[in-house]
């Protein structure tokens, strides 16, 4: 069986477990496993560059110096990470003198070359779209969703490999090969935020509320993400903008790996929709999906 | 068995005929020795290449045009109307096109690919690859049955890809070559040996399977290369959705829709559901000045282009309300900033500054949500129907491979600095957009240019290839009833849209003397001119009338169709039911179709009455006459000797120069006043050119071929000089500020003096800690409403020379708009690197200099900080003063019979296709003469104007006008009213016979004698009062009807 | 109205992030497309100037810096390739270090905790890093109710989760001081 | 006809315009290119040179009961052929005499120069003289012809 390094994140841990566990299932069900980066830490977030640049090279450059130990590609699920610690491998390869530096400071080489990928390429590329259409159990016929990837995942310039980094189209050919009837929109990759969830909660509510909107008028009856900050904000703040902007409904928000273990038929996704500070069970069993 | 033999048999027949071409090819006739080839192979069939080729057959030498598409005509031939005139593209295109195809000695070779060139200027040797068509040019007559039954379809490439056509057609229908062409990779029977359809419909046989792709070498003296552009992949910018949402559109797929040809006939609706348009958006600089996609340069034309399709697709429908997102907005040319400014303030056309980031699409209704800053800078989200991207021009393929030129870092043609026609290789010029982003005249005025450096070479070998074309014997049409033929033109829409056209043919058909009328959507298309040489010849038409537009452009070619149809082609008569009517009457229908119906009367019966008329012949004095020694005189009288002509060259001032010799250094860092001296010094050695410094020209008269011009020097010493053809180079001048605290404070200078000081290395500028630069001082303002084009670029390069002498020097730019346009925008990027500020300031919120305790203090509302004030406090202040038009120009104007603007410089003939011409013969005009432009730039155009001059001075003979006076001797009365009145003493008294005689080829045509004549003897061919007669009473009784 | 000019804040910027602001021609993309921009009191494109004109003071005492949210937006659309989003990384790190009073009190306070709480156990925990963030910043009852629905969904861990390593991270934050 | 709409009736005023082909044939050009709208009752005749336009020509018109006479050319100085226009002017006012005697309005007869970049000022002209024209109405000739039943 075919293994990646992989780096979980914070969040995976805590208020978004049902992903990491999801992400690890259904890559074994898929043929491939997940190894957690031996004692990695924190790539320190938006928090790290916003205010210290060479901290935010350097927290993701211990966790590259681990990788870079142990060999091949280095999987990530959460946008945030992933875009920390290729923002941060990007600089480092390209120049010396800040591979120095960060060596220094940690103590590790940290030019790990292999490549850092997305959970949701990994899939694409490991699976195929067919060979997954194919190991499909259970359609997921009568889900609507529009696929969200948010800011980080696409930026800077460049960061997305084989695809458009305005309109992704990754997570819609994935969900549309489980048999979900995915919707076009154009709110792919703005932001939701999340980084100022706590502190300017009032900025955020309207950034939510503008992307559930837009997902209303695309006819969605539901987000499907692959980032744990971005289903954590969508989550939390829509209720304050339903109240605030008199919308209809929540709209549920899904993992995409969530989905995947529903239509390959596995064990656990209802235990992880439970955890949803919006509950999707209704919409899935509304739609025969649960 | 028998159909493989049927094929060698062919194959054979074939390679034997490319053997014999090739003999023909290879044609440098070994006898001459050393002598150049007098060919010329053209690479590149656009608007500058079809330019180039004409001029090259007409200055006498043997033609190659090579295209690697199906057709010529390039992008101009895809385009709706053309800036800042609005002229139908089209029309002013598909005449040159129809002059190419029926010109023997250009030889149009399509869908080939230059593989290599080699050899020395005048013996080069070009191998191309020239793909199969699989249908036969000769035997194919655009007809169109075999599209009908063709079962692949293909997006069409001539709409940018907006709807289908199939695998099988003719490109578009005015394309020359006007026939048929099968996209290999898709076709059926190619690929899977099945269908064959085509070749069951086709009755001309054209179909031809057995085409091979082959090489062949090509031998000349000179290759232009004229690959025009590659317009920019929008789906690269992936921020505006392009290939994503349906209504954002690219500005060529726009241009399309405008159209009345193209896939909407010109209706201005959405992909998406059709719909007309109400909210439509441009976006501005997709793919142009941005270093994200390597594209570091302006495209120069987008500016222009935006403001014409938003006016274009109000006038389809004035409820469109459109808006255009901008930067700077570069209207920079002869009118731009007129034509922008009448858009914004007559027309409605809504310009916002600022771009906007992305695009996003409302699911429901497919609208486009653009964000923006207002001007109180909030940010505001609106919603469109449609978005056009104004994408940029990148750089054509084939320039550094095929054709070996050296490329600047965006693949154009690495170009001279002075003359940018000249490449990187010997034997090469490039012309057009190929060399930088630019526009049709610019691309027609270097195109113009390079045939005249080609000529230069090749000036030995000139019509040593040539063809000369016969016509078939005229018919004799005397003794017969008039058979008149009317021809009701379309224009597309132009004329089709607000006229009524059947109504008009069934009316022409109503007329007495008509025995045909017919409508065309293009009269004017190359496959049009072979129908009226077929209704003329079955129809046994010995008058043709033509209601479409106006005869200044068009009646030269339909001359030639009914020539080549064996008519005298003084047999033809225009009715212009497009700028005198369609155009005009727009919203009145009716009353149009009802005035374009009293026009054609008015012709036919005019027509009715034509006769026959012979041409005249007389001789060209081969020498030149250039007045104004400038930068762009000299190289004019250069270009005119070194191609073998006398030249005369007056000078008003005792020195040559002009304004250059203010000028120390141009944008390339390049030492002008070197140049100069080198020029000069060329211009004073050069044995043909005699130079009068200190004369002015007091009168001019004659004519094309033979003019007499009269020059004066300082103590009145007068010189009378003989010579063919003129060429106008009076140059402009500088304008005298008196804003700014010019002439009180000297620290406050102009461009010129600082580049003084700075060529000079003045220590005084060391110290200067801070430079202030004020723009566009003098121009784009109520007196001289237009861009003086030199000033941004001049700013910039000193800011930049400034900063090199002393890095420390603050130096502040500010603005209105920064119009650097094409790669002079690296020259912008590097002065910003380099640390010059740059301020905008609103044209309603000018800065202020002050003087403040005995120091200059400049105050300028910043545009970008919602006017909040900086104040700077300079040593120094520069103000870029513009250009403005020489005074002279007023004087020399009648003289030369020729038209000058509002602001008082030269007005020439045809500002798309004629830049350099007057309409005029024999007159020509480059250099700030013609308007504000750079030193390369009127060094080009004076290459240009001596090109032009050369097509006259390198004809024997020129043939004159048939239309001229006659007087009929049996009435004449012998009062010699007309010998007096003639302004061209072409009328003489013969006392023998006591009649009065007209020389044809002194007289203009004017009629100023028949006007006078008593007797009613005097009459002027073509326009004989009894026709005018007719016309009146047609009018009139039109109206009675 | 501005009036003592000065080119140190351009070349400071410059030096510690590596972008150059004047290189901006004002092209207003990254303000357009910043979703933020109705929170800010000067606009991306607006910061690109001042930085040229040296307002110090405006810019590090501005909103904006600290309403930024990183999202990169203006970086990914800067035709000039001007990392946009850096500059104001830059800036809030300049502010910071400055002594600047933040015109914005809460989110200053929030990167401190979060940094804080990785320089303490390696990795973020939610209810530390709430816990922090409201104590310090005084917003005790705001989302109390969100508070209480996660932990009813398990979805806040209250035994945090610990690098081994804690100590080599620590030493990072150490050494990233410079 | 279908087209015999209302607009039409007998008090439509009529104008013929001779315009020379160097300047004002241009400017009317120009002036369609821009798309400048003016009222379509003008006819237009395009001579070489205002210079060839003979008195008769203009008799001739309101003869055939045109109800007003506009004669374009190019400015003073600009004449393609130097001095056609010249002649024009000094020709304008003999015309302009001998027409009262038909007794036709002064009005009814106007001499413009409109060079090739006035496309603006061509436009300007046709409304100002069709709507003088207007005023004036149908010309007394036209009226006479009417009633002989011509
Ligand atoms: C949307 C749009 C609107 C515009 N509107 C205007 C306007 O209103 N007014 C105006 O003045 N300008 C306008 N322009 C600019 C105008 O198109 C150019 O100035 C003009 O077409 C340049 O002419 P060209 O002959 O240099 O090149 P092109 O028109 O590009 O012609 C080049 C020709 O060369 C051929 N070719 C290319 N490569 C090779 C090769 N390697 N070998 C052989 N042949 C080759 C091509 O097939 C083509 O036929 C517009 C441009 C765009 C994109
Ligand atoms: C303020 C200003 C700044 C400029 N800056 C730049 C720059 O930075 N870079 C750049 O590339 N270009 C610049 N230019 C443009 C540049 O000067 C011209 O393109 C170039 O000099 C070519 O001019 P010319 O030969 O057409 O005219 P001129 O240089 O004006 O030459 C005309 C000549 O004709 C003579 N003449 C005039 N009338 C008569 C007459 N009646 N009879 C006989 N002789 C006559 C004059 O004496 C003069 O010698 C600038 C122009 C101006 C006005
Ligand atoms: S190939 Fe034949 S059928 Fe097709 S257009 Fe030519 S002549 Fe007509
Ligand atoms: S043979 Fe090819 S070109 Fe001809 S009709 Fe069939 S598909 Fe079209
Ligand atoms: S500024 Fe230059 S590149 Fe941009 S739209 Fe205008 S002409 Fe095109
Ligand atoms: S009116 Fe007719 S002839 Fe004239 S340009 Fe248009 S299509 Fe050609
Ligand atoms: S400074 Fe000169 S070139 Fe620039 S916009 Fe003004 S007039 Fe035009
Ligand atoms: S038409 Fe008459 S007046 Fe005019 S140039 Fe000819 S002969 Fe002379
Ligand atoms: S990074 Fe900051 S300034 Fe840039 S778009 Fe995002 S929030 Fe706006
Ligand atoms: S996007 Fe870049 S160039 Fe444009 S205003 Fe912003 S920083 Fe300046």
């Amino acid at each position: 069986m075919k293994t990646y390094s992989y780096y979980p994140g914070c969040s995976q841990l805590s208020s978004a477990e049902e992903y990491g566990e999801s992400a690890l299932r259904v890559s074994e069900k898929l043929g491939f496993r997940l190894e957690t980066l031996p004692d990695w830490n924190c790539c320190g977030a938006s928090s790290a560059h916003m205010t210290n640049h060479l901290l935010a090279l350097s927290l993701p450059g211990r966790d590259l110096a681990k990788a870079r130990e142990r060999g091949g590609d280095l999987v990530v699920v959460c946008a945030a990470c992933y875009h920390n610690l290729k923002k941060a491998q990007a600089e480092i390869l390209e120049d010396p003198s800040v591979a120095a530096r960060v060596e220094r400071i940690v103590g590790a080489d940290p030019r790990f070359e292999g490549r850092i990928v997305h959970l949701l390429d990994v899939v694409a590329e490991e699976v195929g779209l067919e060979a997954l259409k194919e190991k499909v159990v259970r359609p997921l016929e009568g889900l609507k969703p529009v696929s969200y990837y948010g800011c980080l995942m696409v930026r800077p310039r460049g960061m997305i490999e084989n695809d458009d980094p305005d309109n992704p189209r990754l997570m819609d050919d994935l969900l549309s090969a489980m048999g979900a009837e995915v919707k076009k929109w154009s709110y792919k990759t703005d932001c939701c935020g999340g980084s100022l969830s706590l502190t300017r909660t009032d900025v955020v509510v309207k950034l939510v509320n503008r992307i559930f909107e837009a997902a209303e008028e695309a006819d969605a009856n539901c987000i499907v993400v692959a980032c744990p900050m971005c289903l954590a904000n969508l989550e939390m703040r829509q209720s304050e903008g339903r109240l605030a902007f008199r919308l209809e409904h929540d709209l549920p928000v899904f993992f995409f790996t969530e989905l995947m273990a529903l239509a390959l038929g596995m064990e656990g996704p209802e235990e992880w929709f439970a955890k949803h500070l919006v509950d999707p069970r209704p919409l899935l069993y509304a739609k025969g999906l649960a | 068995m028998a159909e493989e033999k049927k094929t060698t048999a062919k194959g054979k027949a074939r390679a034997k005929r490319v053997e014999e071409k090739d003999k023909v090819k290879a044609g440098k006739p070994e006898s001459t020795g050393g002598a150049p080839v007098g060919a010329v192979m053209v690479v590149g069939g656009g608007v500058g290449g079809i330019q180039a080729s004409l001029e090259l057959a007409n200055l006498g030498y043997k033609v190659y045009l090579v295209d690697s598409s199906p057709s010529i005509g390039g992008v101009m031939g895809m385009l709706d109307k053309t800036f800042p005139t609005n002229e139908c593209s089209m029309c002013i295109l598909s005449p040159k096109m129809v002059e190419v195809a029926s010109n023997i000695n250009i030889e149009v070779i399509t869908l080939a690919d230059v593989l290599s060139v080699e050899g020395e200027p005048g013996d080069m040797r070009v191998r191309l690859r020239i793909r199969p068509r699989y249908v036969d040019i000769d035997k194919c007559t655009g007809c169109g049955d075999c599209t009908a039954k063709c079962p692949v379809k293909i997006p069409d490439p001539y709409n940018a890809g907006l709807d289908m056509t199939r695998c099988i057609r003719v490109p578009f229908p005015q394309a020359v070559p006007g026939a048929a062409v099968i996209e290999g990779e898709v076709c059926r029977y190619i690929n899977k040996g099945k269908c064959g359809n085509c070749v069951k419909v086709c009755q001309a046989g054209a179909i031809d399977f057995e085409q091979k792709e082959k090489e062949e070498i090509y031998s000349v003296g000179m290759v232009i290369a004229s690959p025009g552009y590659k317009p920019f992949d929008a789906s690269r910018k992936t921020e505006y959705g392009y290939g994503v949402y349906d209504n954002v559109v690219t500005s060529l797929e726009f241009e399309r829709i405008l159209g009345a040809n193209g896939p909407t006939q010109g209706h201005v609706v959405r992909p998406s559901d059709g719909r007309e348009v109400k909210k439509l958006a441009f976006v501005q600089c997709v793919g142009s000045r941005d270093v994200t996609v390597g594209n570091g340069y302006c495209s120069s034309v987008c500016c222009m282009y935006a403001t014409k399709q938003a006016l274009i697709a109000k006038e389809h429908l004035s409820s469109i309300e459109p808006t255009i997102f901008f930067i700077d907005m570069r209207a920079y040319g002869k009118d731009f900033e007129k034509y922008y400014v009448n858009a914004e303030a007559k027309f409605g056309v809504r310009y916002v500054r600022g771009l906007v980031s992305g695009i996003r699409e409302r699911q429901r209704t497919k609208n486009l949500l653009l964000r923006y800053a207002d001007e109180d800078g909030c940010t505001r989200e609106e919603e469109f129907d449609l978005v056009v991207l104004s994408i940029g021009l990148e750089a054509p393929c084939g320039l550094k491979e095929g054709l070996g030129v050296e490329v600047n870092g965006y693949g154009f043609a690495e170009a001279d600095s002075f003359l940018p026609v000249l490449s990187s290789k010997p034997g090469v010029l490039v012309c057009g957009a190929a060399q930088e982003p630019k526009d049709i005249p610019d691309t027609v005025t270097q195109a113009t240019a390079a045939a005249g450096m080609a000529s230069q070479a090749l000036h030995g070998a000139r019509n040593t290839l040539l063809t000369r074309r016969e016509h078939p014997p005229e018919r004799d049409v005397s003794g017969e009833e008039p058979r008149v033929g009317a021809i009701i033109c379309r224009c597309g829409s132009n004329i089709g849209g607000f006229v009524d056209v059947p109504a008009v043919v069934e009316y022409a058909r109503g007329l007495p003397g008509v025995v045909f009328a017919e409508e065309r959507l293009y009269a004017c298309s190359q496959d049009a001119q072979e129908w009226i040489r077929q209704v003329v010849d079955e129809h046994k038409l010995n008058r043709l009338v033509v209601a479409s537009c106006t005869p200044r452009t068009h009646q030269p070619l339909f001359r030639e169709t009914l020539q080549s149809a064996g008519v005298n082609k003084y047999l033809f008569e225009m009715a212009n039911i497009r700028e005198h009517c369609s155009w005009v009457h727009m919203k009145e229908p009716e009353n149009a179709t009802r005035k374009a119906q009293y026009l054609v009367k008015m012709a036919v019966e005019k027509a009715r009455r034509l006769e026959p008329l012979a041409e005249g012949e007389s001789e060209v004095i081969p020498r030149g006459l250039v007045i104004g020694g400038g930068v762009a005189g000299m190289n004019a009288a250069l270009n005119l000797a070194r191609s073998g002509f006398q030249v005369y060259l007056v000078e008003k001032e005792g020195e040559l120069g002009g304004l250059a010799r203010n000028i120390r250094f141009n944008r390339d860092g390049a030492d002008v006043q070197e140049y100069l001296r080198g020029l000069v010094e060329a211009v004073e050695r050069e044995e043909l050119i005699t130079v009068f410094k200190g004369h002015r020209v007091v009168d001019v008269s004659g004519f094309v071929g033979q003019f007499k011009t009269l020059v004066r020097d300082g103590e009145g010493r007068e010189t009378l000089l003989e010579h063919g053809a003129v060429i106008v180079a009076t140059g402009g001048g500088q304008y005298q500020p008196a804003e700014y605290r010019y002439g009180e404070d000297g620290h406050v200078l102009t461009q010129w003096e600082l580049e003084e000081r700075i060529a000079e290395k003045d220590g005084s500028l060391k110290e200067a800690k801070r430079v202030v630069m004020i723009q566009c001082v003098g121009s784009r303002e109520e007196e001289r409403p237009y861009c003086s084009k030199v000033c941004c670029t001049e700013a910039v390069k000193n800011a930049l020379a400034l900063k090199e002498l002393s890095p420390s020097t603050e130096v502040f730019v500010l603005y209105r708009d920064i119009r650097t346009y094409g790669f002079r925008e690296d020259l912008y990027r590097e002065a910003r690197e380099a640390g010059v500020v740059f301020v905008r300031f609103d044209d309603d919120a000018r800065p202020e200099v002050r003087e403040v305790a005995g120091a200059l203090q400049v105050r300028v509302p910043d545009a970008n900080l919602g006017n909040e004030t900086v104040v700077l406090n300079a040593d120094l202040v520069v103000l870029s003063v513009g250009v403005t038009a020489n005074p002279d120009n007023a004087e020399l104007a009648p003289m030369l019979k020729v038209p000058r603007n509002a602001e008082g410089f030269f007005l020439e003939a045809h500002m798309k296709l004629r830049p350099v011409d007057f309409a005029t013969d024999g007159v020509f005009v480059c250099g700030l003469a013609h308007a504000p432009k750079s030193i390369e730039e009127s060094v080009a155009q004076a290459a240009a104007a001596a090109a032009r001059a050369e097509s006259v001075l390198c004809k024997d003979r020129i043939v004159t006008e048939g239309v001229v006076a006659v007087v009929d001797a049996e009435r004449c009365s012998g009062c010699r009213i007309c010998v007096e009145l003639c302004p061209f003493e072409a009328i003489t008294y013969d006392a023998d016979r006591r009649v009065a005689v007209v020389n044809p080829s002194l007289c203009k045509g004017c009629g100023t004698c028949t006007a006078a004549c008593t007797a009613g003897a005097s009459r002027l061919q073509g326009f004989r009062s009894d026709q005018i007669f007719e016309q009146i009473e047609a009018a009139a009784s039109a109206w009675w009807d | 109205m501005i009036n003592a000019l000065s080119t140190a804040l351009e070349k400071e910027v410059e030096e510690r992030s590596g972008e150059k602001p004047r290189l901006c021609y004002q092209c207003g993309k990254c303000s357009t497309g910043c979703l933020f921009n109705f929170a800010m009191d000067i606009l991306p494109h607006q910061v690109m100037k001042l930085v040229q004109y040296g307002q110090r003071e405006r810019l590090l005492g501005s909103h904006t810096i600290w309403i930024c949210a990183s999202c990169e937006t203006c970086t990914a659309r800067c035709p000039n390739d001007i990392d946009v989003a850096r500059v104001m990384d830059t800036l809030r790190a300049m502010a910071l270090e400055g002594g600047v009073a933040p015109a914005e009190r809460n989110i200053p306070i929030f990167h401190r905790c979060f940094l804080g709480n990785i320089q303490a156990t390696g990795r973020i925990s939610e209810p530390v890093l709430m816990g922090a963030y409201k104590t310090l910043s005084g917003d005790l009852f705001s989302d109390i109710g969100l508070a209480v629905r996660m932990l009813k969904k398990g979805k806040i861990k209250l035994i945090p989760s610990v690098v081994r390593g804690s100590r080599e991270v620590r030493r990072i934050f150490r050494e990233a001081k410079e | 006809m279908a087209e015999e709409s209302a607009t039409r009736n007998e008090d439509d005023i009529r104008i013929l315009a001779f315009l020379c082909n160097w300047c004002s044939y241009a400017g009317a050009d120009l002036a369609g290119v821009s798309r400048l709208q003016y009222p379509a009752k003008v006819l237009d005749v395009r001579v070489m040179c205002t210079g060839t336009i003979s008195p008769y020509f203009v008799i001739k018109a309101f003869q055939e009961g045109m109800d007003g006479v506009l004669i374009a050319g190019c400015h003073i100085g600009d004449c393609h052929y130097l001095k056609g226009n010249y002649m024009t002017a000094k020709r304008f006012q003999v015309l302009r005499e001998a027409l009262k005697f038909l007794g036709i309005e002064e009005g009814r007869l106007r001499l413009e120069w409109v060079s090739a970049a006035e496309g603006e000022k061509y436009a300007e002209v046709i409304r100002s003289f069709t709507e003088e024209i207007e005023k004036l109405g149908p010309s007394p000739l036209r009226r006479k012809r009417a009633e002989v039943g011509a």
